[in-house]
């Protein structure tokens, strides 16, 4: 082996500058044709996500539940963005980094948080946690906690939206870390050759759990695109409107020429990957850096600056989504845990009981 | 009465099933050009069309995870794999998506699925195309497992698996697919998870699924012989097993042989014995035998395949030694 | 004696075994920069660099078929899972290629190689972080499969099986790391295959591994309360498995019960207990039970995990049910 | 869904061509650096390959051996060059098409076709089959069945000499309809960014069993690798001399530099996938262009018109091979069948016999 083949193989270091953020549209939000009040919805929405998910933490640390929890704060852009431009009915599907995705589909906060406490009236009715936020009338399809595995899934949701020839089309999200994953490349490889209406999107937020994005993947994630022919783009993640923009052209061009898509869209957790990760592998200075950009304080100053709206009614909202954030913690927290006799519902459907060696 | 082959049994449950829903569809590797590497779905590209009768690459995960995809849509996929030996690169779309996804939803999302596909040892095929999967997929709760031994069963239960609405493993055997038997031309369905006594019989109980089945037929009649009289079981359904079945036979001849070809540990046999034991300990006038696969891969050469594979001569030993006849 | 934890002996019996032996080396995920998941891999970066404590993507198919080509080509891979759960997507290659390549090549390719992590439940992680595979992967020949319940076991056990030259699985328990007991320092090794008897006593042997070993414990303090005595066997691997050990103690206590964390189809609990009845069936005085996790998937709420998950007083009840006490 | 959104999804239809050439070099065998020895002795290797095949065939066909049997033939000019400029002590691995490959690497005829019949003599101990073929000393690691399972064990073997630093560099080969597997991506993925140095190579001979390339797998092959950044070519696989020049290149780039690459070689075989194949998928035209570009019959035109040897010479050749292969099989049907206790060796290294429930 000649000198120029390093030692050692995964790259290491300490300090990476995990993901770099493409410019920001200049668009304004009238000629991304949204009305004030779309605006207003949207930064209420990317709020109540933030604040759920500060309220959820906080329950957590008293020991309010148990299991996983992982938190989307930072990333609200995407999902508000591209659930905007999304039709009702076009499925989503998403990992388990969920509680936000389920919040723009239709779970409320208090479905939401009861399922992190595992209580009967949670949104999977306790049996999922936080890894497995569901909404099927809601075409929310989860909430899946193995790394990858949904990507195939997505597309079969696609499949099936072609098959009925019903114009819906389908959406998976997942992380930078997924994008490893041979999931990816088989369900890329059919969706093109397929033709099947479904956007594919990785949130590359910059860590796969302690692994900055460029010590576990090679090149550019969007690239992948490449290998297939499939149409791709890069997106600023925390800028709403880029998002807004990006899916405006992508979800039409899909939905007429049922092709697939790839976009990358670039964010950034700002906390751990879970609960218990301090975070060690990462400099203070890139997450001020991102929390800089960050998405809901974005919004506001735009609306602010253009004077969609004033103060008082920022915060008027904002009271308004702490009281239901609050009142959600408090009916998480006041509903009953799941009947005994649950543990053995929901397996299959029909009327038997069909569960082995059960007494 | 029509005698079909296994394959034609296989066939007419898609196609009635097809007919009669449209939202059920078949996807595999060859299924469709090339007519099923097996020649299972021979025509039905011609009758479907290309939108229901799907080509695939070679892509198990992918295929199997756009299928977990397209039932949650409300679709109703059929997933041929060319053998189940096969389905382990796409395995975790099964075990971890279709088992579970609608646990895990509190019941919201439906899971109507079949995984169906030639299963365990088919000749000199070696090690890695010869695997028995069923009770593999039966550990796991949210499958159902079926692996019928004749046509008759096959077409009846493929039927009720289509129309189950839950996730399936419907094992066949390659070896199997030429073997006829009479079928009636009527619609008919088999319950999901009943036995059937074979053959009946009062001094001891075979228990016997898929080609071990056949095993079974040849080993009792040979027995009849020495004047021993078996009682045959198929339970046709793995999973959920129809223990009830065979506890009651037990309670008639008081001795059972199991014949698997798994390999041992962890196999049906082992399940079904020791269920055996625990239910019906008073009832057994010695203890539950085996004949499996040995704990060993596959070899090739036809002399070491033909040592490896059960044969009727070890269903007959074990038959005599519960009889306490060797 | 110093006090180690769980995690500790794991990480000590794979120091040593790194600084005896230039070839071995441990890849997966969160191994290097961020110490493990659950820092079982503490420190090993700082000692022996990128170069042999690897951080991997998440591409358990990849890094497991990386293992698989580093061990035929003279290396000795350490693969970590960050759980055995996540192994089902990458399976095919401890299944395909690491349990049968040596078989098919006539014995000319070697493959040493270890696949070890956290295995089995571990709280409310969900359906598809909870399921117990060491009868999974026993099932299939070409394996050995090790589950201590100790430290000082999983030491001497990992060790070996780094020595071993053959592809074992090696499962942990997330819920054990923190587990302390006195471990020597001087270096030893634990046969593979060996059980052990933790607890001897007269009127029932409990046939316990991984976490349930810690249940049968508990259990046998309730039991001698009401002075039963319980025998426990710790069989410690799982494959091959010591049934010379529990055969000889049930000769001695004719009872029986098995503690499994599995799924009852097919685990651990049904082979043993087949095997049991088979070979020990004129001493057995009570059919063997077992207790198991029952045939459903994980759930998340915290009541009914509670529910799901095996406890000392099924323990309890099932020694009653084999000593007709209940 | 628009009316653009075609009602089915793989591409059906019956006549494909399923796959280009292209063009051949242009140098002769002096500007590669190949003697008339090498020449001549490649020209042996590659109809060797051929006629084992062929009389393999036949004795299939009499009941001599039972499994599947699948033919390289059409192909060899793949082995035969990639071998040629690899090092002995390089390491190959290849998927269950593997005749031609075990003989280029030290496999004889007769352990080959003992193999085949299942015998004690066979290179596998009769353990195999056809489809296992191995030669460890040689560097030859199977022989392997499930489609692309072997590809990230090419990038393992890699990874082992890397980490010996021993100079070697890894050769994975495998078929086009392996491409679509996720084993590909990963090991992909992981050779990119660990600077493996391994050769991945698609023989794509057009057909995945029955399914053309391009109904199978989307856009072109090659460029799967683009996806990460890797090096790539093309390459004719009917000429020999075209695999030469480039794996020339290829090779001494990936021993200097520790990077791996990815090679699109085209090719083509002649017969069904397997024995029981009638290959009524594709067009008798299709298959009599690919003959007309037999590599076997171009290099023996080229051997005449540079007259680097008599039609005598090449006559004696062919016999000797003739003779050769004739001897296989007579050692393969009188060598005797494994011993029963051979059932139970080989599982594990060690003394012990570790097999469960074993009396
Ligand atoms: C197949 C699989 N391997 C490993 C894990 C453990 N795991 C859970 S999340 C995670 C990191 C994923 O990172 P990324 O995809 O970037 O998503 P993010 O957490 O950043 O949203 C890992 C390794 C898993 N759940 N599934
Ligand atoms: C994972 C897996 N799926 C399916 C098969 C069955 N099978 C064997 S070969 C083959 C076609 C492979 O075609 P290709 O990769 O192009 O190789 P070629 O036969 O042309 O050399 C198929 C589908 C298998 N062996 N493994
Ligand atoms: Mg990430
Ligand atoms: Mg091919």
């Amino acid at each position: 082996m000649s000198k120029s083949a390093v030692k050692a193989f995964t790259p290491s270091g300490f300090v990476y500058k995990s993901t770099d953020l493409p410019e920001a549209t200049k668009k304004d939000h009238k000629k991304l044709g949204l009305t004030t009040d779309n605006v207003m919805f949207l930064f209420r929405e990317m709020f109540l996500q933030r604040r759920f998910e500060e309220r959820a933490a906080q329950m957590y640390q008293k020991g309010k539940f148990g299991g996983f929890l992982h938190l989307y704060i930072g990333q609200e852009a995407v999902s508000s963005g591209v659930n905007f431009v999304l039709q009702p009915d076009d499925d989503i599907i998403t990992a388990y980094r969920d509680h936000g995705w389920g919040l723009v589909r239709g779970i409320s906060a208090k479905a939401g948080m009861a399922e992190l406490f595992g209580k009967a009236t949670g949104c999977s009715k306790g049996k999922g946690g936080s890894m497995h936020y569901f909404n099927a009338e809601g075409h929310f399809w989860g909430g899946h906690g193995i790394v990858g595995a949904h990507i195939p899934v997505a597309a079969g949701l696609a499949f099936a939206n072609k098959y009925e020839e019903n114009g819906r089309i389908a959406a998976g999200f997942f992380g930078d870390g997924a994008v490893d994953q041979g999931a990816l490349h088989e369900a890329f490889n059919l969706a093109q050759l397929w033709k099947l209406p479904v956007l594919f999107v990785v949130e590359n937020n910059g860590y796969s759990m302690g692994t900055a994005t460029n010590r576990h993947t090679a090149t550019e994630i969007y690239k992948r695109a490449l290998g297939y022919d499939m149409k791709h783009a890069i997106v600023n993640g925390m800028d709403l409107f880029s998002v807004i923009e990006t899916m405006q052209e992508v979800a039409k061009d899909i939905r007429e020429n049922s092709n697939p898509w790839f976009l990358e869209i670039r964010t950034y957790r700002y906390r751990g990957h879970s609960m218990s990760d301090p975070g060690n592998y990462r400099t203070k200075e890139e997450l001020e850096e991102f929390k800089n950009n960050d998405p809901i304080e974005r919004l506001k100053t735009y609306i602010l600056d253009k004077k969609l709206a004033k103060q008082a009614e920022i915060d008027a909202i904002m009271d308004e989504v702490e009281k239901e954030v609050l009142e959600a913690v408090d009916f998480a927290d006041e509903s009953p845990f799941p009947e005994s006799n649950t543990l053995y519902e929901h397996i299959f459907s029909g009327d038997d009981l069909v569960i082995h060696d059960h007494k | 009465m029509p005698e079909l082959q296994f394959r034609e049994a296989i066939r007419q449950a898609m196609q009635e099933e097809m007919r009669r829903n449209e939202k059920v569809f078949l996807m595999g590797e060859e299924v469709a050009e090339y007519n099923g590497a097996y020649k299972v779905s021979q025509g039905m590209l011609d009758e479907f069309g290309p939108k229901r009768i799907i080509d695939t690459p070679i892509s198990e995960l992918g295929f199997a995870g756009i299928g977990v995809g397209a039932a949650m849509n409300g679709l109703v996929p059929i997933v041929e794999f060319m053998t189940f030996n096969f389905s382990l690169v796409g395995v975790d779309q099964i075990l971890n998506n279709a088992a579970k996804i609608r646990y895990m939803s509190g019941g919201q999302v439906n899971m109507p699925i079949i995984f169906r596909g030639p299963n365990a040892a088919a000749g000199q095929l070696g090690a890695t195309h010869s695997v028995a999967f069923e009770s593999f997929f039966a550990y796991f709760p949210g499958l159902k497992v079926i692996y019928a031994s004749e046509p008759y069963d096959a077409k009846g239960l493929l039927k009720s698996a289509i129309r189950d609405g839950n996730p399936i493993i419907f094992c066949e055997s390659e070896q199997m697919y030429g073997m006829k038997q009479e079928v009636p031309d009527e619609e008919f369905l088999i319950p999901i998870g009943k036995g059937k006594i074979k053959r009946e019989g009062s001094d001891v109980t075979v228990v016997a699924h898929g080609k071990m089945y056949h095993l079974a037929v040849e080993a009792a009649k040979a027995l009849a012989k020495d004047g021993i009289d078996c009682e045959i079981i198929d339970p046709r359904t793995i999973k959920p097993f129809d223990i009830d079945l065979v506890i009651k036979s037990i309670k008639k001849t008081n001795r059972c042989v199991i014949v698997d070809e798994s390999h041992p540990f962890g196999g049906i046999a082992s399940e079904v014995g020791f269920l055996i034991q625990r239910d019906a300990f008073d009832y057994l006038d010695a203890p539950v035998q085996r004949v499996t696969l040995p704990d060993v891969p596959a070899p090739f050469a036809k002399n070491l395949y033909d040592l490896w594979y059960p044969n009727a001569k070890q269903v007959v030993d074990a038959v005599k030694s519960v009889m306490y006849k060797n």
